[in-house]
């Protein structure tokens, strides 16, 4: 598809389906084409709420360009079908909710082991368990971290609204294809249900990204080494003759299995953590607003930054020196900017629709003489510009 | 030594010789397997590069990973044919093989194998049954016969085990066969089969673990378990007519069913260009 | 701002209403946020449609304190009638509804029926009270709306129904 | 009663037959598990006595499976176990939020081995702390435990179960391929040597009525179990205090989930579990966990010769973590040095306790090894 | 003529009042056949407190929740495996696993053939109305070619599953399957089912008005009766057709019944055994 050469046409395709302009469309409608766009060809997923709406839209319009929409017998399946297809040369998404999210752990630890780009998109609901199906939440935050088991490295994005998910999606796919990673995108069932008025640009607006592939037979010889010094080795597609071994077991640089050797696992799993580390500016993403001369900083990310903003706003208004940090990609966590930030606070305020979870990564940055204030609300039903302001007023 | 021997062994140009030897015990049914599919690929003059390999976890499925030159991909446990499921849609024109085990492919596994036989997706299985989980140390699989012995079922085995080429078949399958390693000459063909058929295949091959198997059931020699599966094979035309009394620790041979379905990627190709067609997309 | 919520039960095309009040909202190039809440049984449970249509940005991602309540079942209205602003406008089927304050309406479903002949129009029937009543957005960029989210071919019987409501609304 | 074992007396085996006897003598008559290494050793131990004790010891088809028949054999009214390794935990994660979220007390052992993915089967690591506390989706709270001798492998396990059935709530073993497959001298006590805790049943028709209520204000429900005439009704989705779904209002779902928490928290004193070593006068500390401990004692030992005021905390209980207490470390002590089989979790909430009161140095060695005790001498000594 | 007792007699001696009304839609097939089921009980006389009802996630599996018995409301396709562990542990509990098509036989398959391998002591109600309804109507891996759904907008193109020929072939003592209009037959099997040790089905062709019918131009139960009367074939015929009249039609009728015995009788001879084997029992 479009990695294989045939961009022109597909170019064609999106230009005759897509005109630009603004439409009224569901956060979950603004991730699917968003992929569409970032050159998704192949979506394989299995139905959960509030994630359904995503796996619909696929199913209505890969067929259209050419692509693949598969529904599998479990979630398992479904991320493991990606894996497959990524391998094939395709840009591969699927979307869940969290109990899917939960079962697709073992194989998202598998795509990070053997450097498999492709998008994961977690439509947070309210949780443990089956929870709250139809309500949003923010309780995946660190399971999106952690989830898998093993040393791993994973990059989180986190959209702010259905705008936002159009453009985080597509660079979910671009640092999934630059870093030969899997990338989770941290939705919500709030965004994700949720109708704006949506601008969708002209195809040539979008910049889309492209995997490295081998140069030559040597860089094809070694699928897991790091020829360029960037710690990100070309991906030897399937299909081309170049015999390369795949496994999730710990492998050398030319991918062949050796799960006793400590310094042979020592030397790959330290690569793909440098990997994600040295590449920060791929992926690291932040919003600011009156952060210069904030006393008190607000810190929040996906659907809670917004009447996040609407409070600082107001707070701002009413005098208040209050300002806001919305990390975009949340994991790895912006730490060294946090850390900047949190030297100039007074107070910092973390809302989250969670019991709190991304504070415990804004309390590894600061210093013990802030006063840090988790703002949670649970229950899915989102938090609003007037609950934050209460709290920005309360420490003000 | 042993790079003389494979000097001298016609197949191993299929072989990753940096990889070898492999990691299967002395005794193993795994060589005899990977040597028959080997052979297979050979009778039919298939270009390695036209080949994917796909296993989950296990011995079985490092039968072909990495040993076997061409891509291979070897997944987590149980989930080889979700994998390929993907190779598959991704690559229409390759031939996509998976090789693992029974452990692998029908008991964490079995869920995609019913549902990829059900799809009729064009992939070949080589399903190396041993009745055992090998490398975790002998415990008790669902192919396990009534009455065995392993870690697991100390005091033998009280489940029956899962009929796996009947499973299949009924799952919509649309070729599956069964053979044993003392069947050489009939597995190298079935294989053979299997790859050219249009559609989800599943060749079962009853295989030898003397090691976690055999010694814990008086069956210590490679040769004792061959008898053994020679001694009650029974061809699928004789299985028949006979109760299931009388099949009880019986391996049923031959090919069970050989039939076209309708295969799933051509179908998928199918729905997406008449999409195309219907919404004027196709470039005139 | 104006925050609208729209509340009755699963198969009455709450939900329909929202979209289609929100794209119109949308057409005029409005900011606008529309959202719902259902109970897990597709039909017979609560089913709330929220709309919020602002010429500023909108940050709330929800209904916080509704302007305008329509409600077309009783459930709805149990389910979200404290939220609505005490001078805020309660607009009702008053067949359906038997609200314990203030509030305008009409009984929807019946001139649903008597309009189309279809109970389920009722959603555009409100809707087109609601617009009257409130001229949140223009009664034509609702018909545009309608043109674009109704199945096709049912395009002429909704907005029969929507300028039914509107009329009603008018007097 | 008839052990398939000696009590009373010590024995010399491995990390993974002194859980599965633990778990015997815990009353543990429940065991579903998949073969993986390297806890298949649990698994097998199991098979072979729980058949002697009247118990139940099942292969399920994978790891799903197993989590969800303990959790089901645990509401007909067992004490229930399963073991796995990483990749096997990673697929339990769902069930484990089921079980979290229906308050069933399971014991889970994961036996780390190098990961990610398939990773190295063979040998150990400690990659999965951060999983065990927040592999499952939504807002959850569970015990963690994490062993460092075979000895403590079977100590915890009973105190697993114990708290499991205090706290109607999964916890989690934490071991690792070392202690797993290394042989100890292991005292086996008798029944009557070991406090065994058993989860409440309802005292009356009331209570039953509330299976997931807090009738006496310490946050754990008595569990009205299966096949008594109670007909609980026991759901994964959000449920009022009667099990009834509620799965749109949001009060409710605080309600639960803040008493989840709770329950637990408030207990934090009883539940968290740690050993000082040679602190009193240290300025520089060394907080560790499972195997590593180890090292670290020895570590201390040498340091101390050589003149440096090192002391070391030992972590038993990994979740809920304390981070006060981490915060008062961190006052007392110049410097906190994180050594562990993994590129930094444990790592994270120490510094996270710390809360910038004094530096936190992680020292990571990975790919099956355990550390040296020089390893960490010389990251000290500089 | 056998007294049968009325639907409200039933409602009120079985159903959590406290839970009504059910969240199911009008014309859905689920209140039928949970009709059926406790019909089923009443007539054989089961007592209400040693029974449990276990379900996985979706529209079928809600149903514990409004039957007045010990249920537990579990994952998504995981039903069977959380009844084994109770059924060890309880031997004396009969466990009846009410679950739909999507739950059993696609995220749920491996669980379903294992359980019919071990024989599992426990009565599965399945509804198979070939389609997600809870979450909104997306395609199951039991349609039939053609069929829509949400995520099929251009008709189903893979395979279906025939639910009941894979139960037979993995080994399960009882299997029948209807429709709901086959009420008679349908409750007799179920208490055939119910009577019967070991793994035991009864499939049921179940009406999805609103989320499969209304995609299929089928918008009404009596629609939907209609086209089962037109897809479903007796057994007894089926079984002198060829197999390309077959083709789009689903078989009805029982397909097994047989008496191996159970998982828990199984395992207390192992128990027996283990004991004999150690020396600890004569």
């Amino acid at each position: 598809m479009i990695i294989r050469g045939d961009e022109p046409e597909q170019l064609r395709l999106l230009r005759k389906l897509y005109k630009p302009g603004n439409y009224f469309m569901q956060g979950n409608e603004a991730v699917a084409y968003g992929a569409l766009f970032a050159g998704c060809r192949f979506y394989a997923g299995y139905p959960i709420t509030p994630s359904s709406e995503i796996a619909e839209t696929m199913a209505r319009e890969l067929p259209k360009l050419g692509g693949y929409y598969l529904q599998m017998e479990d979630e398992i399946g479904s991320i493991a079908a990606m894996v497959g297809a990524s391998w094939t040369g395709f840009k591969v998404m699927t979307a869940t909710a969290g109990p899917g999210f939960s079962l697709m752990q073992e194989n998202l630890g598998y795509a990070v082991m053997t450097e498999t780009p492709l998008v994961l998109v977690d439509v947070q609901r309210s949780g443990p368990s089956t929870g709250q199906a139809t309500k949003g939440a923010q309780g995946d935050f660190f399971q999106a971290r952690w989830g898998t088991h093993g040393d791993h490295p994973i990059v989180a994005v986190s959209p702010i609204s259905g705008q936002d998910a159009f453009w985080e999606t597509i660079r979910a796919f671009n640092i999934a294809e630059k870093l030969r990673t899997p990338v989770v995108v941290l939705f919500d069932g709030v965004l994700a249900h949720t109708r704006e008025l949506i601008k969708i640009p002209d195809v040539d607006e979008v910049e889309i990204t492209y995997r490295k592939l081998p140069q030559n037979e040597e860089e094809a010889k070694l699928p897991f080494g790091d020829p360029h010094g960037d710690g990100v080795p070309p991906m030897p597609l399937f299909g081309h003759g170049y015999f390369t071994h795949v496994t999730g077991s710990t492998h050398k640089e030319n991918g062949l299995r050796d799960v006793y050797t400590p310094e042979v696992h020592d030397r790959l799993v330290r690569r793909l953590h440098r990997k994600i580390e040295q590449n920060r500016h791929v992926y690291e993403k932040y919003e600011e607003h009156f952060t210069d001369d904030a006393e008190i900083l607000v810190v929040s990310w996906g659907v809670t930054a917004r009447p996040a903003l609407g409070a600082v706003l107001k707070a701002r208004e009413e005098g208040i020196k209050a300002g806001l940090f919305v990390p975009k990609t949340v994991h790895p966590f912006p730490g060294e900017r946090m850390r900047e930030l949190g030297k100039k606070a007074r107070v910092i305020l973390v809302p989250e629709m969670n019991l709190g979870q991304m504070i415990l990564e804004v309390q590894r940055y600061v210093n013990d003489d802030v006063i840090l204030r988790g703002v949670n609300k649970i229950g899915g039903v989102p938090l609003t510009v007037e609950e934050i302001l209460r709290e920005i007023r309360g420490v003000a | 030594m042993a790079k003389e021997i494979y000097s001298t062994y016609p197949m191993v140009k299929y072989l990753r010789k940096e990889a070898l030897p492999t990691a299967l015990c002395p005794g193993c049914g795994g060589g005899t397997v990977l040597n028959a599919f080997a052979n297979a690929v050979d009778g039919l003059k298939l270009d390695p590069k036209d080949l994917v390999v796909v296993s989950g976890i296990g011995c079985s499925a490092w039968i072909a990973s990495p040993y076997f030159l061409a891509d291979t991909l070897h997944t987590t446990h149980g989930r080889a044919i979700a994998f390929a499921t993907g190779v598959k849609v991704g690559l229409p024109d390759k031939k996509v093989v998976v090789i693992s085990g029974d452990g692998d492919l029908a008991s964490i596994g079995g869920n995609h194998l019913i549902h990829a036989a059900r799809r009729n997706i064009d992939i070949t299985v080589i399903l190396v049954n041993n009745f055992i989980y090998g490398m975790t140390g002998g415990q008790v699989a669902p192919t396990t016969p009534f009455g065995a012995k392993t870690t697991t079922s100390p005091y033998r085995n009280i489940e029956h085990p899962l009929n796996i080429s009947e499973t299949v078949a009924a799952a919509g399958a649309s070729y599956v066969a069964r053979w044993t390693t003392a069947h050489v000459y009939q597995l190298i063909e079935s294989i053979k089969k299997a790859i050219q058929v249009k559609g989800f295949s599943l060749v079962e091959v009853v295989s030898q673990c003397p090691v976690q198997f055999g010694r814990r059931n008086k069956m210590k020699e490679p040769a004792e378990m061959l008898r053994w599966f020679l001694k009650n094979s029974v061809p699928v035309s004789k299985a028949k007519n006979m109760s299931p009394e009388e099949l009880e620790g019986k391996f049923v041979i031959g090919e069970f069913v050989n039939r076209q379905r309708p295969e799933f990627t051509e179908e998928l190709n199918k729905l997406i260009d008449e999409v195309q067609e219907q919404f004027g997309l196709k470039e005139v | 701002m104006m925050q609208i919520r729209l509340a009755g039960i699963g198969g009455q095309g709450v939900v329909l209403a929202g979209v289609i009040l929100g794209e119109a909202a949308a057409i005029e190039g409005l900011n606008v946020l529309q959202t719902q809440d259902y109970s897990s049984a597709s039909r017979g449970g609560h089913s709330i449609a929220d709309v919020i249509i602002s010429k500023e940005p909108i940050y709330d991602v929800m209904v916080t304190r509704a302007d305008v309540l329509v409600a077309l079942h009783q459930l709805g209205y149990d389910t979200v009638k404290d939220e609505l602003r005490e001078d805020g406008l309660l607009i009702i089927d008053t067949d359906l509804v038997k609200p314990d304050r203030e509030y305008v309406g009409a009984p929807f479903t019946r001139i649903a029926e008597e309009t189309t002949g279809l109970a389920l129009t009722v959603n555009m029937v409100a809707l087109g009270y609601l617009v009257a009543k409130t001229g949140v957005v223009k009664k034509e960029s609702v018909e545009e709306a309608i043109r674009r989210r109704v199945p096709k071919g049912t395009e002429e019987i909704n907005i029969k129904a929507f300028m039914a409501g509107y009329e009603e609304g008018l007097k | 009663m008839r052990y398939p074992f000696p009590v009373g007396k010590s024995d010399f085996i491995q990390g993974d037959e002194a859980i599965a006897r633990a778990a015997i003598l815990a009353g543990c008559r429940f065991y579903a598990g998949y073969p993986i290494t390297p806890a298949s050793e649990i698994f097998e131990a199991m098979a072979l006595y729980m058949p002697l004790v009247d118990g139940v010891s099942i292969q399920m088809e994978d790891e799903i499976a197993s989590i969800a028949a303990i959790i089901g054999a645990s509401w007909a009214g067992a004490k229930a176990m399963t073991a796995t390794s990483g990749p096997g935990f990673s697929l339990m994660m769902e069930n484990l939020g089921y079980a979290i979220m229906t308050e069933t007390p399971i014991v889970v052992v994961d036996v780390q081995r190098g990961g990610p993915s398939t990773g190295q089967p063979t040998l150990a690591a400690q990659g999965d702390i951060m999983q065990a506390i927040w592999g499952t989706h939504g807002d959850h709270m569970l015990i963690v435990l994490s062993p460092s001798t075979v000895q403590e492998a079977f100590d915890f396990t009973i105190r697993a179960f114990n708290l499991a059935e205090k706290y109607r709530t999964p916890v989690v073993l934490l071991t690792d391929a070392e202690i797993a497959h290394m042989r100890e001298r292991v005292y086996i006590p008798s029944p009557e040597e070991i406090e065994l805790v058993e989860r409440k049943l309802p005292a009356s028709e009331e209570e039953a009525k509330l299976p997931f209520g807090d009738p006496h204000g310490d946050g754990v429900p008595p569990m009205p179990i299966f096949g008594r005439g109670y007909r609980t009704y026991v759901t994964g989705l959000t449920h009022d205090e009667r099990g009834r779904p509620r799965t749109v209002d949001a009060e409710v779902h605080e309600k639960l989930i803040t008493r989840i928490f709770r329950k637990i928290l408030d207990h934090k004193d009883e539940i968290i579990s740690y050993e000082e070593f040679m602190l009193d006068d240290a300025d520089v500390a060394i907080v560790s966990t499972g195997i590593v401990s180890r090292s670290a004692i020895r570590a201390v030992k040498i340091l101390r010769e050589r003149g440096v005021k090192a002391g070391m905390v030992k972590i038993n209980t990994i979740w809920p973590f304390d981070f006060d207490y981490i915060e008062q470390l961190a006052e007392r002590v110049g410097k906190i040095y994180v050594p562990e089989m993994n590129l930094g979790q444990l790592y994270h909430l120490v510094k996270e306790g710390a809360n910038g009161k004094a530096e936190v140095e992680l020292i990571a060695k990975i790919g099956g090894e355990v550390h040296t005790p020089m390893e960490i001498v010389e990251r000290v000594v500089g | 003529m056998m007294y049968m007792k009325s639907a409200y007699e039933i409602r009120d001696k079985y159903l959590r009042k406290d839970m009504l009304p059910t969240i199911f839609c009008p014309g859905c097939g689920i209140g039928s056949v949970l009709q059926f089921t406790l019909r089923a009980i009443d007539d054989l006389g089961l007592n209400q407190d040693e029974i449990v009802w276990v379900s996985g996630i979706g529209c079928s599996s809600r149903v514990p929740g409004f039957v007045n018995f010990d249920g537990l409301h579990t994952t998504h396709g995981r039903a069977l495996a959380f009844a084994t562990g109770i059924k060890l542990t309880n031997p004396d509990l009969k466990i009846i696993a009410f679950m739909g098509d999507g739950d059993a036989a696609a995220i749920g398959g491996n669980h379903f053939i294992h359980a019919i391998r071990r024989n599992l002591d426990v009565t599965v109600i399945l509804i198979n109305n070939f389609t997600y309804g809870m979450t909104g109507g997306q395609v199951a891996p039991t349609a039939l070619k053609g069929l829509r759904g949400t995520t099929a907008p251009y008709g189903q193109f893979e395979n279906p599953f025939d639910i009941a020929g894979l139960a037979v072939a993995a080994g399960a003592n009882y299997v029948a399957r209807w429709s709901v209009f086959n009420y008679l037959q349908g409750i007799n099997s179920i208490k055939k089912a119910l009577s019967k040790e070991g793994f035991t089905l009864v499939e049921f062709l179940s009406p999805c008005p609103i989320s499969f019918g209304r995609r299929n131009r089928m918008k009404t139960a009596p629609e939907l009766l209609r086209w089962y009367q037109k897809i479903t074939v007796p057994l007894a015929k089926a079984k002198k057709m060829p197999p390309e009249e077959l083709e789009g039609k689903i078989v009805i009728g029982e397909f097994a019944d047989r008496d191996r015995p159970g998982l828990v009788r199984e395992y207390e001879a192992y128990k027996k055994r283990a004991k004999k084997m150690m020396g600890w029992e004569e």
